[in-house]
């Protein structure tokens, strides 16, 4: 793999970006550092500006004011074909008149790869597991394979980033969790700096080193996977990423009181009458008849989903969902009364709207 | 339960036969009154191959140096009408798709136009012009009437080329090509041209079909080519006339079967590709 | 950095500036040559408007009469041709397209064949079958031109038709409305045809233009259209020639425009339809 | 609810059912019951043949042998529109052209269902949360309401059964959650004999009273989500179903040794030379230096998935994929040696192939 670790490790810098379209701002003030070797996934709704955000960097859509630095390199004035990135499109883009090393080849020819080409097409075909397939045509391949040739096309060319455009969301639930970690696996060894962008919050935590959230063209919060979902800054960010629960519950500074339970807030939760929003795993269930009527509830219903369930319980003014493992779940059945219990987990309060 | 099926089955094959019908009705009854025609004698009714007889050994050798000048005139406008209505199509077309898309609907409109204009005004409206071309830019030799062909045949083009188009991804390919460092001139060479060359040639066979043929324009502008060739050959004899409508017609046919098996193939070719994607990988 | 953006922008610009200019050179030069003779006295060059003051009062009432006739011949065809043309395509393509797919590249190849056939062709093939209408099964009234018409306008039908179909999911509405309960009647006419009205409206408009515009057959096989007529009152007189060519120029151009922006209308709602799902629900 | 809970109730018994298409068997002597008022689905990979089993159900495709029985009466014969049974498609099947309340209107004009179509129309509407968008268009409707409406318009006719035909594929991820609890919850309040067909192991399973796996035309097994998960009696079926590490062990009757550990089998389990299929929530990882080899692994790859986390472990001959509560995953780290604990839930041993 010695080739493709050449590559590695350029960072890169997006400036206060900015691109309007008619009236929406696809890009507002945006900016974003990525650290050399680093895999940033962007995540948000259709039409917040992560595709912009991508292309921009790409070259493949212009922006109307900030600046581009890639490998401390001013990039923002030259067109796509001069800026040395290497993407992998949403749609399969492979070339149908060319069989799948002939793809890789001529990516490298385009991009003037130095080197034995054949060498570079077998490296990479072996790289993302296909190496058995350099004489088939797109059109023979299912839509996983093609989309690892297009991965090995855009790593056989060195380039310095990789931009992967939604390259997942056209697959099936299956190949796509298969393929997501492959993708990862690849990125971790090779070390390339990459730019990820997708609209499914289980992806990007999976396969990012940090991921941002986006909306209206604005980053609303950046950080590791595990701090954007249990330290989320905005009501927007824990709704975008995992399931959450809102709760009418009453701030007193550190903590809140939330079903007749006191539970601690994450720092710049609101004050006074707030949403509680709180994750379906912090939430447990006693089967138990006669509690206090602010954290009773009962049974609506039960979903399995494998390796855990989730429970969807009526509570006076509305229903929470608990997630539960299959052992908790397995004695509760619809209409059963149950004392809903909130675990001592920190959550964000916000100001009810 | 067999019965079930069968009954849908046999249902469709009585609406295939009825299509079948129909279509005899409206295409094979004129050509067989015409090919009747052609070798029936107008007063007595007497069936004969006279007028078929004439085409294959004419009589006088001045005849056949015209029809000969006539083909040559017509095969080469066909490849200068080939050649610039593709050449000026095709970038036009992937330029508007990839940058203009909001000109489109305009692209369309122009290059549909020519399809609804009586070729009798279009005349009318370029014989000025023709007679400028032969007395001040260039001369009065037929081929010039290929600049004319070209906007007859824009509509023809254009919809092949619109299919092929839209058969391929243009944007992601070219984007694809783009961000691998490829010039726009690779985009176009490299990826596009392969990729839509049967589209390219169903557009060169009914540019050559229709050039070949053509007789309104070349007749109402004094100019000889195939068509006019043959008619002039054969103005005295309607039944003559009527086999050599015939020819032209099977020949028109069987191009047009060869460009309908080409995109056939093409387009089983892309069915295949744009497969379902399935659960095994 | 604004630059960036401006240059792109420019470069579009110059582009549209390029479009435009060939569409001008293509469609403009020959009207305005056109309209340039219809007003010009050939010999001395004098400007005048008499070819266009001879069209608004003739000078002559048994022009009028003759002209009155062709234009209600002419519109009586066009109706029958609408009626036919779509009474006979769209059910056959409702049902290709739902039990016989296998049959929808032999109808479209039926459909568009008559597009390659020079109408010359077509007259010489169907004069004998007109000749046998009018004497033994009809009469030779103008109207019955209407059956040829059909043919001329197979391939336009078709085309609107066929992109009408396309933009609904035909399958899936026919199957929603068979599994309520719905009968085929009810599927043609209370779910396709309501949805298609668009490409159903497009497809009369051109009809209607061409039609209106047809020269060929009826000069040929002698009958009074809206184009014969004209033609024989101005045939001593090539500039109202000119300036009646221009006239149904502009009139089939307002018909275009009119379609044009009909479909544009509906692609446009259509649009709205197909938009992308957004995660707010 | 009066109105709709008359339809609930009416059993379904496909019997023998077989469908050729060309050389594909799309239904291969192919029997299903459905209880009244149950919710059956149907899953499989594409091409499986359980979209041509709901079609041949309504009517859409007819059956080459095989018979029909709704509600007691034999229907094969009749026609789609004959056969009392309302559908909903994958793609959005509302009429362009008219309303909300128009579509569902015309639905019961032409099922002549009896009653003030205003009411029932309103009634169903509330039914699926879009009481106020009566009057808006499908084109102004986001596709998860689409496919609520045409839920609506389904119910709303009172069919004997009502067949769902991947009703949430089109969908993203967010909503098809949200609609697949919704269409739970209303099947159970109207009680109505419901077909589900679906290539969404999850969705199966969440949605479902019974899940049946298809393949090649052929129902594998067919039992309540929690049977099928747990106790699943193929390789096809337990692989389909949710994700399994396979491991080479020896099967010695009831139990197997895999990882140096013994493992019970379930029922069914082949013996000798076998691979054991467990589950990734059945895989425990404690860090640790040097424990015994054949049970000794180093950590890969850490997935964050918000309520839990994926650990891949490198181990003797392969890896194996662990799920962990976020507690238990948060100290793990690439390259860190752990111990790799199976637990005692009994696991499906296939011959090693």
């Amino acid at each position: 793999m010695t080739q493709t670790s050449a590559s590695a490790g350029r960072g890169v810098q997006l400036r206060n970006l900015t691109r309007v379209f008619g009236s929406v701002r696809a890009l507002d003030d945006f900016s974003l550092d990525i650290a050399p070797g680093e895999l940033v996934a962007l995540l948000g709704p259709s039409g917040c500006g992560k595709t912009t955000a991508l292309r921009a960097l790409s070259g493949l859509e212009d922006v109307d004011s900030g600046s581009i630095v890639v490998d401390g390199e001013d990039v923002t004035a030259k067109p796509a074909n001069r800026r040395d990135m290497a993407m992998v499109f949403q749609s399969y883009s492979l070339f149908p008149h060319m069989t799948v090393a002939g793809n890789i080849d001529f990516a490298c020819e385009l991009r003037k790869v130095a080197g034995d080409r054949r060498k570079i097409v077998a490296e990479n075909l072996e790289l993302v597991g296909l190496g058995t397939q350099a004489d088939r045509y797109p059109h023979q391949l299912s839509g996983g394979q093609q989309q690892r040739v297009a991965l090995a096309r855009a790593l056989a060319v060195r380039p310095k980033v990789l931009l992967l455009d939604e390259p997942l969301s056209a697959l099936d639930a299956k190949v796509r969790v298969q393929l997501r970690d492959e993708i990862r696996r690849i990125q971790q060894e090779v070390g390339i700096t990459t730019l990820f962008v997708t609209h499914d919050q289980e992806e990007a935590l999976v396969v990012a080193d940090r991921v941002g959230v986006m909306s209206s063209g604005k980053l609303m919060q950046i950080g590791a996977p595990a701090d954007i979902y249990s330290r989320p800054v905005t009501g927007f960010v824990a709704d975008f990423i995992g399931q959450t629960n809102k709760l009418p519950g009453r701030s007193a500074g550190s903590s809140a009181s939330v079903l007749g339970q006191t539970v601690p807030l994450l720092p710049g939760s609101a004050s006074g009458d707030v949403t509680v929003l709180i994750r379906p795993e912090n939430i447990t269930l006693r089967p138990a008849a006669g509690v206090a009527a602010d954290r009773a509830g009962r049974v609506q219903i039960t979903g399995f989903l494998g390796s855990h369930a989730k429970v969807r319980v009526e509570v006076p003014g509305g229903f929470v969902v608990a997630q539960l493992g299959v052992g908790e779940s397995s004695g509760l059945a619809p209409g059963d009364e149950v004392e809903v219990i909130l675990k001592d987990v920190p959550a964000l309060a916000v100001a009810t709207s | 339960m067999a019965g079930v099926n069968a009954r849908a089955k046999s249902g469709a094959k009585t609406f295939r036969v009825v299509v079948i019908a129909l279509a005899s009705v409206y295409f094979l009854l004129p050509l067989v009154s015409l090919a009747d025609f052609s070798v029936r004698f107008p007063l007595t009714g007497k069936v004969d191959a006279n007028a078929w007889l004439a085409l294959i050994a004419p009589d006088d050798s001045g005849r056949l140096d015209l029809l000969r000048e006539g083909l040559f005139n017509s095969l080469v406008m066909a490849v200068m009408t080939v050649v610039l209505a593709i050449g000026i199509l095709l970038p036009t077309m992937m330029l508007v798709r990839l940058r203009l898309p909001k000109l489109s609907r305009i692209v369309e409109f122009i290059c549909l136009l020519p399809l609804t204009i009586p070729a009798v005004v279009l005349v009318v409206g370029l014989a000025p012009i023709y007679a400028v071309i032969s007395t001040k830019i260039l001369d009065a030799n037929t081929i010039w009437l290929a600049f004319a062909y070209v906007i007859l045949v824009l509509p023809f083009v254009y919809r092949s080329l619109d299919a092929g188009l839209r058969s391929i991804d243009l944007k992601t390919l070219s984007e694809t090509t783009r961000s691998f460092g490829g010039s726009w001139w690779t985009v176009l060479w490299r990826v596009i041209v392969p990729n839509v060359r049967s589209a390219i040639v169903s557009a060169c066979f009914i540019t050559i079909a229709v050039v070949l043929g053509e007789f309104t324009f070349a007749r109402m502008l004094a100019r000889t080519n195939l068509q006019t060739s043959l008619f002039q050959i054969n103005l005295s004899d309607g039944q003559v006339a009527a086999a050599v409508s015939l020819l032209c017609l099977g020949l028109t046919t069987l191009l047009l079967v060869a460009l309908d098996l080409i995109v056939g193939l093409g387009e089983r070719r892309r069915a295949r590709t744009l497969a379902p994607v399935t659960v095994e990988d």
